[in-house]
């Protein structure tokens, strides 16, 4: 994964945050407050301004750059979880390229950042749901010698089954919790803002 | 959506020029999107900030300035602030001796305040976090994100304010709003729902002849759907719910009855009314009472009860002068 | 129909329950359905009551109290008090140096306060009534009930309160009152209906993109039904009506961005922002501003402009302390 | 008209204003402000409370009493109007009966108090409208040579076609006024209360 495919990667997800904006917020709207979409479009917004026109030399540094941009600008729950990750991960990503194994590695490290931040486990129905998940499979794929681009979409497959997965869950982080039982049958917003974030990382590294 | 706006995006921006316009006692700032009062930072003087999502209005905004908050930092509707807003309100409330940032329990909240709060430190300026966790509406426990913070806000900054305006000390000050949260207890009830100008929508839907039961503040819906009761019933499923958790028999109480934004004083007048002769046939004796629209939900109809059990400093605390757009007494 | 509200026949009596519970410094009398001053009457001060139908809190009742009204008398809902209650108002408030009758020009409220100045008369107090008529969006003529009473009715209680406290003359008082309302213009727009409770449906049908330019504050429709707007230009709308009629350049106003009840004040500070704008623009100096919901239609969504033409007399009455459930300030 | 015939008069509109209260509220709604049943009901179920189980003397008392009891209890522009025209009405009636004579010149005066109070003019959209025509009616009946029974029921025709020759009346006094030209088309609910009252009229005094 170069710089090019990095900023291919946030580019992508500012495309589809753009296109489900709406799609967020109602599921949002079904077990919190209906402002996930809006929330996440308004941040990618402020990160593409952040980026464009610049150089960089690392990917990392794009990375910690977004991570940087949606802290300042989400706002919610959303912004710290998702800023910390994407810095964790650019953290990681030192140099003009990255190896998938050091990928995996950084993926781990966001999905730490996020653990650590919001004291989520599995099953809690939230993005750690999709985002846990992804990273496993991400991991299973290259380690039975898949290469970077089938293991995101691995990945991406994985935190889409995650995401789905959140629909029974009762949730017990976040504001969907206030609803208990009420949640069951509502797919988690930000299970799902994360499946397109791996799912536009698998189309920036498709070979 | 029916709403009295310009730009949808605009919103809180629209907010904030109205409030600098009407209010010379409170400085803008439209690009740090905060609300601080003209005399911040005061020397020696312990600061007290507070914010969070917009459409809560008064809190947090209406509640800056003489003897309540330093400054404030509304978000975008219904989302807590960033921690660079944070920051600009902290540092500009900071006057030497420590700054209390005042809480709400959610989890966005409590993350960029967080975040705040150590770049905060990084610029040498002490903060000293509280969390407000006073709805009964949710069930607390490790294993969740525990009770939302709702009510007891106002409570706290206007008690704290009391103590920061005398010259209380940063432990002081952060203690005062620790009591005021512990001994405070909230529930609310939504007639409608409410839609986040950005959505366009409302947050959840309701029948003609339902209403939500342990609603929060954020347009969420609540822990239970019923029938549509009448104001004595609602007000009774509200005391009950904060007697069960906190025994109020015997106590002085302070007692507010919220409105959500879209339910007229008439009503609140009303279910006062009745909150006042559930206490008083329950053995409370009611201190001191608060109605009308203080910490709202947008255009939400509804009410929320909040009781705190005083004590004689608080009351003291809550008699103190204050000098706010959103409440205002001794000056 | 959607109200926390009890039995329905009961709405005004549980009002004035809860005021009667929550206001210690007003003396409510359940049975004749009047608020009075705790401390009236005052031997040699000139009374002032006010009273009109209920469903427009705070006023009248919340504007009860130090420098502002001696009594109020609410009727029901939308319905002007009778005579008997306008009369036990007026002798409540009566110490002996007569009383100001400040009456909203409805031909309700016209018709009963008159008749009760008769029966006042008979047992020797002597009454001045002043009909307030500043709603530009009705065609004033000797044709027609002639312009409506709205917003210059609080500028009217808050000034002429403040000139009976510090010992004014009846017909200084009145005359007060009289001036307040010649400088005074008001514009309504709702962007929805409200419902009287006991007929249980809303006042009139507005479509999801429609509002009603020119209400008053009975929940009648208005004088043209428009497409809805954004903010700025339903303020423009309602300032370039006040300003037709009245031309605002070069004066020193006062303005209040007045919500009907159902609009949040977030959404009315957007508003405020806008009219400060258009104000500026056209050479307006804006004194003194009120926004927020103190003139309302139960919980019709909307907002009601009024600018009055400050005098430096006029400014010092409006800055005096006065100290009511629904404004207060300097005590 | 006696003492019994009057108080069937009274019961006749209490029955009538309670039968139709919710159709005179929507009248109301529509050009005015929702509450013309709502406080035509609460005047006359105070009038019959101060009725109930009294004994008169005359059968202006009962009518003088009717008139101070909705002036008291009515409220907006409806008490004042109809306390005045009861009261008037029944200053005229001092006997314990009446000759279809006094009636007249009692309901003229009846008709004068609410125009001298009100100081609408025929055509102005408002009660008048219907209570000017029923006075005529009665007159010209009787001129005419018929009796109290038949001259009522002239009224009461006259009072239901003058309530309906207010749709089209552009409204110029109370609250229907300020829609202007927009009032048209709507029934003025204070017409059709008085057509109500004249009616109410004719079936206490028909034979
Ligand atoms: N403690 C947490 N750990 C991990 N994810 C969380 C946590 N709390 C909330 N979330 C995620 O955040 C999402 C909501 O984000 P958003 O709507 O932007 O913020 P808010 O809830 O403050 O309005 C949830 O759907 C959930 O996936
Ligand atoms: N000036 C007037 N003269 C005669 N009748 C009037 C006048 N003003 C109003 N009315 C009558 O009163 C009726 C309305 O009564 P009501 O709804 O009870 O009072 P309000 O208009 O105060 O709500 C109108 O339909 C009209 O017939
Ligand atoms: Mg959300
Ligand atoms: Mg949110
Ligand atoms: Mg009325
Ligand atoms: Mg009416």
């Amino acid at each position: 994964m170069d710089i090019d495919t990095t900023l291919a990667w946030v580019r992508g997800i500012t495309a589809a945050i753009r296109r489900d904006a709406d799609y967020l917020t109602r599921l949002d709207a079904a077990i919190g407050d209906a402002d996930h979409g809006v929330n996440m479009q308004r941040g990618f917004s402020v990160v593409r301004s952040t980026l464009d026109g610049k150089e960089f030399s690392t990917v990392g540094e794009i990375l910690t750059k977004t991570g940087t941009a949606l802290a300042s600008s989400v706002g919610g729950a959303a912004g710290p979880l998702y800023g910390m990750a994407f810095r964790a991960i650019g953290r990681q990503l030192t140099e003009p390229s990255a190896t998938a194994e050091q990928l995996l590695a950084a993926l781990r490290a966001g999905l730490e950042a996020v653990q650590k931040l919001g004291a989520a486990r599995p099953g809690d129905k939230t993005m750690i749901d999709a985002f846990g998940p992804a990273v496993e499979a991400f991991e299973k794929a290259l380690r039975g010698g898949a290469a970077l681009g089938a293991s995101a979409s691995a990945a991406a497959d994985a935190a889409e089954a995650g995401m789905r997965a959140t629909i029974p869950m009762i949730a017990r982080k976040g504001r969907a919790s206030y609803l208990g039982p009420r949640s069951q049958g509502h797919q988690d917003p930000g299970a799902t803002s994360t499946a397109l974030i791996f799912r536009a990382l698998a189309e920036a590294v498709a070979p | 959506m029916k709403k009295l706006i310009g730009d949808v995006d605009d919103v809180v921006l629209d907010t904030l020029r109205g409030m600098a316009a009407a209010h010379p006692s409170l400085r803008v700032d439209l690009d740090q999107r905060i609300i601080v009062r003209a005399d911040a930072p005061r020397t020696g003087k312990v600061g007290l900030v507070s914010g969070g999502g917009s459409g809560h209005e008064p809190l947090h905004g209406g509640f800056v300035g003489y003897g309540m908050l330093d400054a404030a930092c509304p978000g975008e509707v219904f989302t807590s602030p960033v921690p660079d807003q944070i920051l600009a309100a902290t540092t500009a409330a900071s006057g030497g001796a420590g700054v209390v940032h005042i809480v709400k329990n959610y989890t966005g909240d409590v993350l960029n305040f967080q975040m705040a709060a150590e770049l905060a430190e990084d610029e040498d300026v002490e903060v000293v976090p509280v969390v407000i966790d006073d709805d009964v509406a949710v069930q607390d426990s490790t294993y969740t994100a525990g009770r939302r913070g709702t009510g007891a806000t106002l409570f706290a900054e206007k008690t704290a304010g009391a103590l920061a305006e005398a010259g209380g000390t940063l432990q002081d000050v952060a203690a005062v709003v620790r009591e005021v949260n512990e001994r405070t207890r909230s529930f609310g009830v939504a007639l409608t729902a409410c839609t986040v100008p950005a959505a366009g929508r409302p947050t959840f839907e309701l029948g003609d002849d339902e209403m939500e039961l342990g609603i929060g503040i954020h347009g969420e819906p609540g822990r239970e759907r019923t029938k549509l009761r009448p104001a004595p019933e609602i007000v009774d499923v509200a005391l009950s719910a904060i007697n069960d958790d906190m025994p109020l028999s015997g106590s002085e109480v302070l007692v507010m009855v919220n409105g959500m934004g879209g339910t007229p004083l008439m009503e609140l007048y009303g279910a006062y009314a009745a909150a006042a002769e559930w206490l008083g046939g329950h053995g409370v004796t009611v201190a001191r009472s608060l109605v009308g629209n203080y910490v709202t939900s947008l255009e939400m109809a509804g009410v929320m009860v909040s009781v705190l059990r005083l004590t004689p400093q608080l009351t003291e605390l809550w008699d103190a002068p204050v000098e706010t757009p959103g409440l205002r007494w001794g000056r």
